[in-house]
Protein backbone atom coordinates (compact mmCIF):
# COMPACT_ATOMS: atom_id res chain seq x y z
CA UNK A 1 0.00 0.00 0.00
CA UNK A 2 2.28 3.15 -0.92
CA UNK A 3 -0.42 5.35 -0.47
CA UNK A 4 -0.06 5.12 3.14
CA UNK A 5 3.49 5.76 3.03
CA UNK A 6 3.33 8.74 0.87
CA UNK A 7 0.59 9.91 3.12
CA UNK A 8 3.42 9.65 5.53
CA UNK A 9 6.06 10.82 3.86
CA UNK A 10 4.39 14.50 2.69
CA UNK A 11 1.69 16.04 4.42
CA UNK A 12 -0.23 17.57 1.18
CA UNK A 13 -2.47 15.53 -1.00
CA UNK A 14 -0.24 14.69 -4.33
CA UNK A 15 3.17 15.04 -3.35
CA UNK A 16 5.07 12.43 -5.00
CA UNK A 17 8.19 13.33 -2.77
CA UNK A 18 8.71 10.11 -0.26
CA UNK A 19 11.47 9.88 3.13
CA UNK A 20 14.36 7.76 3.05
CA UNK A 21 16.48 6.82 6.20
CA UNK A 22 20.02 6.53 4.98
CA UNK A 23 22.90 5.32 7.06
CA UNK A 24 26.25 4.42 6.06
CA UNK A 25 28.77 2.56 8.51
CA UNK A 26 32.42 2.04 8.79
CA UNK A 27 34.91 3.56 6.80
CA UNK A 28 31.96 5.50 4.48
CA UNK A 29 30.74 7.22 7.82
CA UNK A 30 33.80 8.43 8.24
CA UNK A 31 34.26 9.29 4.62
CA UNK A 32 30.83 11.12 4.35
CA UNK A 33 30.59 12.30 7.43
CA UNK A 34 27.31 10.62 7.89
CA UNK A 35 26.56 8.29 10.55
CA UNK A 36 22.40 8.31 9.63
CA UNK A 37 20.31 10.61 7.42
CA UNK A 38 16.91 11.91 6.55
CA UNK A 39 16.20 12.50 2.82
CA UNK A 40 13.48 13.35 0.74
CA UNK A 41 13.32 11.61 -2.49
CA UNK A 42 10.71 11.59 -5.61
CA UNK A 43 9.07 8.52 -5.74
CA UNK A 44 9.80 5.49 -7.78
CA UNK A 45 13.73 5.92 -7.55
CA UNK A 46 16.22 2.97 -6.59
CA UNK A 47 19.49 2.95 -4.70
CA UNK A 48 22.08 4.38 -6.43
CA UNK A 49 20.00 7.16 -6.39
CA UNK A 50 20.15 7.54 -2.68
CA UNK A 51 23.26 7.83 -3.06
CA UNK A 52 23.71 10.10 -5.67
CA UNK A 53 21.25 12.07 -3.41
CA UNK A 54 23.70 12.33 -0.58
CA UNK A 55 27.07 12.12 -2.07
CA UNK A 56 26.81 13.93 -5.77
CA UNK A 57 28.84 11.07 -6.94
CA UNK A 58 27.72 7.45 -8.65
CA UNK A 59 27.59 4.40 -6.60
CA UNK A 60 30.95 2.85 -6.49
CA UNK A 61 31.10 -1.26 -7.53
CA UNK A 62 32.70 -1.62 -4.53
CA UNK A 63 30.03 -0.28 -2.22
CA UNK A 64 27.43 -3.04 -0.32
CA UNK A 65 23.74 -2.20 0.47
CA UNK A 66 20.73 -2.83 2.25
CA UNK A 67 17.06 -2.09 1.92
CA UNK A 68 15.11 -2.48 5.07
CA UNK A 69 17.94 -4.51 6.27
CA UNK A 70 18.36 -6.68 3.51
CA UNK A 71 21.01 -6.71 1.13
CA UNK A 72 19.96 -5.29 -1.91
CA UNK A 73 21.58 -4.05 -5.67
CA UNK A 74 21.51 -0.20 -7.53
CA UNK A 75 18.41 -1.17 -9.53
CA UNK A 76 16.56 -2.32 -6.13
CA UNK A 77 13.76 0.43 -5.68
CA UNK A 78 13.23 2.17 -2.57
CA UNK A 79 9.89 3.38 -1.13
CA UNK A 80 8.64 5.62 1.26
CA UNK A 81 9.76 5.46 4.59
CA UNK A 82 12.57 2.51 3.46
CA UNK A 83 15.80 2.64 5.35
CA UNK A 84 18.65 2.57 3.31
CA UNK A 85 22.06 1.52 3.87
CA UNK A 86 25.36 1.49 2.48
CA UNK A 87 28.64 0.16 3.56
CA UNK A 88 32.16 -1.26 2.66
CA UNK A 89 32.92 -5.09 2.08
CA UNK A 90 32.41 -6.79 5.74
CA UNK A 91 35.29 -7.59 8.05
CA UNK A 92 33.43 -9.41 11.01
CA UNK A 93 34.84 -12.69 12.52
CA UNK B 1 19.32 -21.62 17.08
CA UNK B 2 20.18 -18.26 19.09
CA UNK B 3 22.30 -14.81 17.58
CA UNK B 4 24.09 -13.12 20.58
CA UNK B 5 26.10 -9.57 19.99
CA UNK B 6 28.31 -9.14 23.15
CA UNK B 7 29.64 -5.63 24.49
CA UNK B 8 31.57 -6.65 26.61
CA UNK B 9 34.45 -9.14 27.03
CA UNK B 10 32.73 -12.79 27.32
CA UNK B 11 33.87 -16.15 28.19
CA UNK B 12 33.18 -18.56 24.62
CA UNK B 13 33.37 -21.97 27.00
CA UNK B 14 31.39 -21.01 29.47
CA UNK B 15 28.66 -19.69 27.59
CA UNK B 16 28.79 -22.81 25.35
CA UNK B 17 28.22 -25.00 28.17
CA UNK B 18 25.58 -22.73 29.80
CA UNK B 19 23.81 -23.08 25.93
CA UNK B 20 24.80 -26.78 25.87
CA UNK B 21 22.93 -27.59 29.39
CA UNK B 22 19.90 -25.10 28.65
CA UNK B 23 18.89 -26.73 24.99
CA UNK B 24 20.23 -30.29 24.81
CA UNK B 25 19.40 -33.10 26.61
CA UNK B 26 22.24 -35.21 27.70
CA UNK B 27 23.06 -38.43 25.60
CA UNK B 28 20.96 -36.71 22.88
CA UNK B 29 24.34 -35.30 20.65
CA UNK B 30 26.80 -37.01 19.52
CA UNK B 31 28.80 -34.36 18.05
CA UNK B 32 29.87 -30.43 18.76
CA UNK B 33 31.94 -29.05 16.49
CA UNK B 34 33.05 -25.20 17.56
CA UNK B 35 35.02 -22.61 15.80
CA UNK B 36 36.66 -19.45 18.03
CA UNK B 37 38.09 -16.50 16.80
CA UNK B 38 40.41 -15.25 19.16
CA UNK B 39 41.72 -11.25 18.75
CA UNK B 40 45.52 -11.41 17.58
CA UNK B 41 48.15 -9.09 18.63
CA UNK B 42 49.47 -8.32 15.24
CA UNK B 43 47.72 -8.39 11.51
CA UNK B 44 49.52 -7.84 7.92
CA UNK B 45 53.20 -7.34 10.11
CA UNK B 46 51.97 -4.85 11.82
CA UNK B 47 51.25 -5.32 15.87
CA UNK B 48 47.69 -4.47 17.28
CA UNK B 49 47.06 -2.87 20.10
CA UNK B 50 43.00 -2.96 20.02
CA UNK B 51 40.48 -3.44 17.45
CA UNK B 52 37.16 -1.19 17.31
CA UNK B 53 34.00 -3.35 15.95
CA UNK B 54 31.27 -1.53 14.15
CA UNK B 55 28.17 -3.44 13.55
CA UNK B 56 24.78 -2.61 11.69
CA UNK B 57 22.19 -3.32 14.80
CA UNK B 58 19.22 -5.49 13.35
CA UNK B 59 21.08 -6.38 10.10
CA UNK B 60 23.30 -8.09 12.01
CA UNK B 61 21.46 -10.21 13.48
CA UNK B 62 19.29 -10.84 10.86
CA UNK B 63 21.51 -12.05 8.88
CA UNK B 64 23.29 -14.44 10.97
CA UNK B 65 20.01 -15.78 11.75
CA UNK B 66 19.66 -16.49 8.25
CA UNK B 67 22.98 -17.86 7.80
CA UNK B 68 21.71 -20.36 10.97
CA UNK B 69 18.41 -21.03 8.67
CA UNK B 70 20.29 -21.80 5.39
CA UNK B 71 22.72 -24.13 7.38
CA UNK B 72 19.72 -26.12 8.99
CA UNK B 73 18.30 -26.93 5.29
CA UNK B 74 21.43 -27.91 4.28
CA UNK B 75 22.59 -30.27 7.32
CA UNK B 76 20.96 -32.28 9.85
CA UNK B 77 21.91 -30.64 12.93
CA UNK B 78 20.20 -30.40 16.52
CA UNK B 79 20.96 -26.26 17.67
CA UNK B 80 23.57 -24.23 16.62
CA UNK B 81 24.80 -21.03 18.35
CA UNK B 82 26.68 -17.87 17.16
CA UNK B 83 28.30 -15.18 19.67
CA UNK B 84 29.87 -11.99 18.10
CA UNK B 85 32.01 -9.80 19.93
CA UNK B 86 31.26 -5.68 19.14
CA UNK B 87 32.60 -2.66 20.25
CA UNK B 88 36.32 -2.65 21.35
CA UNK B 89 38.53 -5.64 21.77
CA UNK B 90 41.72 -6.17 23.05
CA UNK B 91 44.36 -8.84 22.02
CA UNK B 92 43.91 -12.17 23.06
CA UNK B 93 39.71 -11.52 23.61
CA UNK B 94 37.60 -13.86 21.81
CA UNK B 95 35.52 -12.15 18.93
CA UNK B 96 33.46 -15.29 17.67
CA UNK B 97 32.32 -18.38 18.06
CA UNK B 98 30.17 -20.68 16.52
CA UNK B 99 29.25 -24.20 17.88
CA UNK B 100 26.82 -26.78 16.60
CA UNK B 101 25.39 -29.55 18.18
CA UNK B 102 24.06 -33.11 15.80
CA UNK B 103 23.98 -36.53 16.54
CA UNK B 104 26.60 -37.73 13.79
CA UNK B 105 29.86 -35.34 13.09
CA UNK B 106 29.56 -34.48 9.32
CA UNK B 107 26.88 -31.83 10.07
CA UNK B 108 28.42 -30.70 12.82
CA UNK B 109 31.81 -30.25 11.26
CA UNK B 110 30.12 -29.07 7.68
CA UNK B 111 27.23 -26.61 9.46
CA UNK B 112 30.08 -25.03 11.76
CA UNK B 113 32.29 -24.15 8.95
CA UNK B 114 29.78 -22.86 6.65
CA UNK B 115 28.09 -20.95 9.46
CA UNK B 116 31.65 -19.14 9.85
CA UNK B 117 32.30 -18.61 6.48
CA UNK B 118 29.02 -17.05 5.38
CA UNK B 119 29.37 -15.08 8.29
CA UNK B 120 33.04 -13.99 7.14
CA UNK B 121 31.75 -13.08 3.61
CA UNK B 122 28.02 -11.70 4.69
CA UNK B 123 27.46 -10.35 8.06
CA UNK B 124 27.45 -6.58 8.72
CA UNK B 125 30.63 -6.15 11.07
CA UNK B 126 33.55 -4.07 10.59
CA UNK B 127 36.91 -4.11 12.28
CA UNK B 128 39.38 -1.06 12.62
CA UNK B 129 43.01 -1.90 13.65
CA UNK B 130 44.60 0.55 16.25
CA UNK B 131 47.98 0.28 15.47
CA UNK B 132 51.27 1.95 17.55
CA UNK B 133 51.12 4.91 15.70
CA UNK B 134 47.65 5.26 13.46
CA UNK B 135 44.28 3.54 12.75
CA UNK B 136 43.01 1.65 9.64
CA UNK B 137 39.77 0.08 8.80
CA UNK B 138 40.55 -3.70 8.07
CA UNK B 139 40.24 -4.66 4.09
CA UNK B 140 37.88 -7.67 3.42
CA UNK B 141 40.34 -9.41 0.95
CA UNK B 142 42.53 -9.95 4.44
CA UNK B 143 39.68 -10.31 6.45
CA UNK B 144 38.69 -13.46 4.93
CA UNK B 145 42.02 -15.01 5.14
CA UNK B 146 41.59 -14.64 8.68
CA UNK C 1 51.59 -31.63 20.14
CA UNK C 2 49.92 -33.89 22.60
CA UNK C 3 47.94 -37.00 22.37
CA UNK C 4 46.20 -38.25 25.79
CA UNK C 5 44.17 -41.26 26.43
CA UNK C 6 41.80 -41.17 29.32
CA UNK C 7 41.09 -44.58 31.55
CA UNK C 8 38.60 -41.83 33.86
CA UNK C 9 35.45 -39.35 32.30
CA UNK C 10 37.50 -35.75 31.48
CA UNK C 11 36.43 -32.31 31.10
CA UNK C 12 37.09 -31.12 27.31
CA UNK C 13 36.83 -27.74 27.68
CA UNK C 14 38.71 -28.04 30.76
CA UNK C 15 40.92 -29.50 29.27
CA UNK C 16 41.25 -27.49 25.92
CA UNK C 17 41.97 -24.18 28.11
CA UNK C 18 44.52 -25.83 30.57
CA UNK C 19 46.72 -26.86 27.58
CA UNK C 20 45.61 -23.18 25.96
CA UNK C 21 47.23 -21.77 29.06
CA UNK C 22 50.55 -23.35 29.49
CA UNK C 23 51.33 -23.98 25.32
CA UNK C 24 49.76 -20.63 23.63
CA UNK C 25 50.81 -17.03 24.32
CA UNK C 26 47.53 -14.47 24.29
CA UNK C 27 47.08 -12.94 20.94
CA UNK C 28 49.47 -15.62 19.40
CA UNK C 29 46.63 -17.23 17.66
CA UNK C 30 43.51 -16.04 15.21
CA UNK C 31 42.23 -19.57 15.10
CA UNK C 32 40.64 -22.31 17.01
CA UNK C 33 38.95 -25.05 16.22
CA UNK C 34 37.32 -28.15 18.08
CA UNK C 35 35.65 -31.19 17.63
CA UNK C 36 33.64 -33.34 20.71
CA UNK C 37 32.35 -36.41 20.09
CA UNK C 38 29.68 -37.53 22.94
CA UNK C 39 28.61 -41.14 23.61
CA UNK C 40 25.06 -40.92 22.86
CA UNK C 41 21.89 -42.94 24.47
CA UNK C 42 21.19 -44.59 21.59
CA UNK C 43 22.86 -45.98 18.21
CA UNK C 44 21.15 -48.29 15.30
CA UNK C 45 17.65 -47.71 16.96
CA UNK C 46 18.67 -49.51 20.26
CA UNK C 47 19.14 -47.89 23.64
CA UNK C 48 22.77 -47.83 24.89
CA UNK C 49 23.75 -48.02 28.59
CA UNK C 50 27.10 -48.44 28.61
CA UNK C 51 30.14 -48.63 25.83
CA UNK C 52 33.42 -50.56 26.39
CA UNK C 53 35.99 -48.83 24.96
CA UNK C 54 39.23 -51.13 24.49
CA UNK C 55 42.76 -49.99 22.90
CA UNK C 56 45.66 -51.14 21.83
CA UNK C 57 48.64 -49.47 24.25
CA UNK C 58 51.34 -48.10 22.58
CA UNK C 59 50.21 -48.46 19.16
CA UNK C 60 47.05 -46.76 19.80
CA UNK C 61 49.18 -43.12 20.59
CA UNK C 62 51.62 -43.63 18.33
CA UNK C 63 48.71 -43.51 15.53
CA UNK C 64 47.47 -40.53 17.02
CA UNK C 65 50.90 -38.83 17.01
CA UNK C 66 51.55 -40.10 13.49
CA UNK C 67 47.98 -38.44 12.41
CA UNK C 68 48.76 -35.36 13.80
CA UNK C 69 52.58 -35.31 12.57
CA UNK C 70 50.77 -35.94 8.73
CA UNK C 71 48.23 -33.05 9.38
CA UNK C 72 51.17 -30.14 9.94
CA UNK C 73 52.52 -31.55 6.98
CA UNK C 74 49.44 -30.44 5.21
CA UNK C 75 48.37 -27.45 7.15
CA UNK C 76 50.17 -24.55 8.96
CA UNK C 77 48.47 -24.38 12.90
CA UNK C 78 50.41 -23.69 16.24
CA UNK C 79 49.13 -26.51 18.30
CA UNK C 80 46.88 -29.44 18.37
CA UNK C 81 45.83 -31.68 21.00
CA UNK C 82 43.94 -34.84 20.72
CA UNK C 83 42.00 -36.63 23.64
CA UNK C 84 40.13 -40.28 24.04
CA UNK C 85 38.76 -42.15 26.34
CA UNK C 86 39.24 -45.49 27.17
CA UNK C 87 37.31 -48.00 29.25
CA UNK C 88 34.16 -47.55 30.20
CA UNK C 89 31.93 -44.63 29.29
CA UNK C 90 28.04 -43.78 29.80
CA UNK C 91 25.75 -41.65 28.09
CA UNK C 92 26.54 -37.68 28.04
CA UNK C 93 29.97 -38.59 28.66
CA UNK C 94 32.40 -36.97 26.09
CA UNK C 95 34.45 -40.02 24.55
CA UNK C 96 37.45 -37.68 21.99
CA UNK C 97 38.27 -34.30 22.08
CA UNK C 98 40.26 -32.65 19.00
CA UNK C 99 41.44 -29.21 18.89
CA UNK C 100 43.88 -27.08 16.61
CA UNK C 101 44.95 -23.65 16.80
CA UNK C 102 46.43 -21.73 13.99
CA UNK C 103 46.86 -18.25 13.41
CA UNK C 104 44.29 -17.97 10.42
CA UNK C 105 40.69 -20.31 10.19
CA UNK C 106 41.27 -22.11 7.18
CA UNK C 107 44.44 -24.93 9.10
CA UNK C 108 42.46 -24.88 12.17
CA UNK C 109 39.51 -26.35 10.49
CA UNK C 110 40.81 -28.33 8.13
CA UNK C 111 43.28 -29.78 10.25
CA UNK C 112 40.62 -30.83 13.14
CA UNK C 113 38.67 -32.18 10.74
CA UNK C 114 41.57 -34.32 8.92
CA UNK C 115 42.64 -35.69 12.36
CA UNK C 116 38.94 -36.63 13.55
CA UNK C 117 38.47 -38.90 9.92
CA UNK C 118 42.26 -40.38 10.39
CA UNK C 119 41.16 -41.04 13.65
CA UNK C 120 37.79 -42.65 12.87
CA UNK C 121 39.60 -44.80 10.17
CA UNK C 122 42.75 -45.84 11.95
CA UNK C 123 43.66 -45.16 15.77
CA UNK C 124 43.04 -48.59 16.68
CA UNK C 125 39.93 -48.16 19.09
CA UNK C 126 37.01 -50.76 19.85
CA UNK C 127 33.54 -50.08 20.99
CA UNK C 128 31.79 -52.72 22.50
CA UNK C 129 28.21 -51.72 23.43
CA UNK C 130 25.90 -52.74 26.51
CA UNK C 131 22.25 -52.83 25.42
CA UNK C 132 19.41 -53.02 27.78
CA UNK C 133 19.60 -57.16 26.81
CA UNK C 134 23.22 -58.01 25.53
CA UNK C 135 26.56 -56.85 24.38
CA UNK C 136 27.83 -55.75 20.67
CA UNK C 137 30.44 -55.06 19.33
CA UNK C 138 30.28 -51.77 16.73
CA UNK C 139 30.98 -52.25 13.48
CA UNK C 140 33.14 -49.96 11.62
CA UNK C 141 30.44 -48.96 8.32
CA UNK C 142 28.06 -48.09 11.38
CA UNK C 143 30.92 -46.24 13.71
CA UNK C 144 32.41 -44.07 10.43
CA UNK C 145 28.93 -42.48 10.26
CA UNK C 146 28.86 -41.41 13.87
CA UNK D 1 71.24 -58.79 13.13
CA UNK D 2 68.95 -61.28 13.23
CA UNK D 3 71.57 -63.33 14.64
CA UNK D 4 71.23 -62.26 18.01
CA UNK D 5 67.55 -62.37 17.89
CA UNK D 6 67.71 -66.05 16.90
CA UNK D 7 69.90 -66.57 20.19
CA UNK D 8 67.39 -65.11 21.94
CA UNK D 9 64.43 -67.01 20.44
CA UNK D 10 66.53 -70.33 20.84
CA UNK D 11 68.52 -71.72 23.42
CA UNK D 12 70.94 -74.28 21.35
CA UNK D 13 72.94 -73.04 17.96
CA UNK D 14 71.27 -74.17 14.89
CA UNK D 15 67.70 -73.26 15.80
CA UNK D 16 65.92 -72.29 12.86
CA UNK D 17 62.45 -71.43 15.29
CA UNK D 18 61.50 -68.26 16.18
CA UNK D 19 59.81 -65.96 19.22
CA UNK D 20 57.00 -64.34 18.18
CA UNK D 21 54.20 -62.28 20.53
CA UNK D 22 50.71 -62.56 19.23
CA UNK D 23 48.00 -60.03 20.26
CA UNK D 24 44.22 -60.28 19.11
CA UNK D 25 42.17 -57.51 20.34
CA UNK D 26 38.13 -56.71 20.68
CA UNK D 27 35.78 -59.52 19.29
CA UNK D 28 38.72 -61.66 17.49
CA UNK D 29 40.22 -61.75 21.31
CA UNK D 30 36.78 -62.96 22.31
CA UNK D 31 36.33 -65.12 19.53
CA UNK D 32 39.65 -67.09 20.00
CA UNK D 33 39.86 -67.29 23.39
CA UNK D 34 43.47 -65.16 23.43
CA UNK D 35 44.85 -61.94 24.19
CA UNK D 36 48.31 -62.22 23.99
CA UNK D 37 50.13 -65.81 23.29
CA UNK D 38 53.88 -66.52 22.17
CA UNK D 39 54.66 -68.78 19.97
CA UNK D 40 57.22 -70.93 18.04
CA UNK D 41 57.75 -69.97 14.37
CA UNK D 42 60.28 -71.27 11.44
CA UNK D 43 61.98 -67.93 10.47
CA UNK D 44 61.33 -65.97 7.39
CA UNK D 45 57.52 -66.80 7.67
CA UNK D 46 54.87 -63.54 6.86
CA UNK D 47 52.12 -61.93 9.70
CA UNK D 48 49.59 -64.46 7.58
CA UNK D 49 51.77 -67.58 8.60
CA UNK D 50 51.12 -65.73 12.16
CA UNK D 51 47.60 -66.31 11.94
CA UNK D 52 47.60 -69.65 10.62
CA UNK D 53 50.45 -70.73 13.28
CA UNK D 54 47.47 -70.02 15.85
CA UNK D 55 44.33 -70.45 14.45
CA UNK D 56 44.67 -72.87 12.04
CA UNK D 57 42.85 -70.61 9.65
CA UNK D 58 43.67 -68.69 6.82
CA UNK D 59 43.63 -64.60 7.31
CA UNK D 60 40.53 -63.19 6.28
CA UNK D 61 40.03 -59.94 4.57
CA UNK D 62 38.26 -57.99 7.14
CA UNK D 63 41.14 -58.08 9.77
CA UNK D 64 43.67 -55.62 10.27
CA UNK D 65 47.21 -56.50 11.06
CA UNK D 66 50.30 -55.04 12.99
CA UNK D 67 53.86 -55.54 12.96
CA UNK D 68 55.90 -53.97 16.17
CA UNK D 69 52.83 -51.37 16.60
CA UNK D 70 53.05 -50.97 12.65
CA UNK D 71 50.31 -51.37 10.14
CA UNK D 72 51.09 -53.88 8.40
CA UNK D 73 50.04 -56.42 5.60
CA UNK D 74 49.86 -60.20 5.10
CA UNK D 75 52.94 -60.71 3.36
CA UNK D 76 54.85 -58.21 5.81
CA UNK D 77 57.86 -60.57 7.09
CA UNK D 78 57.82 -61.18 11.00
CA UNK D 79 61.47 -61.33 12.88
CA UNK D 80 62.37 -63.26 15.87
CA UNK D 81 60.92 -60.82 18.94
CA UNK D 82 58.60 -59.30 16.84
CA UNK D 83 54.92 -58.28 18.06
CA UNK D 84 52.29 -59.33 15.62
CA UNK D 85 48.93 -57.61 16.62
CA UNK D 86 45.51 -59.01 14.62
CA UNK D 87 41.97 -56.99 15.28
CA UNK D 88 39.18 -56.39 13.46
CA UNK D 89 38.39 -52.42 12.09
CA UNK D 90 38.25 -49.84 14.14
CA UNK D 91 35.53 -47.75 15.85
CA UNK D 92 36.88 -45.56 17.93
CA UNK D 93 35.66 -41.62 17.92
Amino acid sequence: MPGIFVSEACQFEGCNFMTIRVRLFASLSEQWQIDQKTIQLKEGQTVAAVWREITGESLPDSILMAVNMEYARPDTPVKAGDEVAFFPPVTGG
Amino acid sequence: MTVQLKPKPFDPFRLLLQYQESRLAPGSYGATASFIGTMRDFNQGDSVKRLFLEHYPGMTERELEKIIAEARQRWAFLEALVAHRVGDIFPGEPIVLVVVWSVHRGPAFDACRYIMEALKSRAPFWKKEKLPHKERWVSNDENLQN
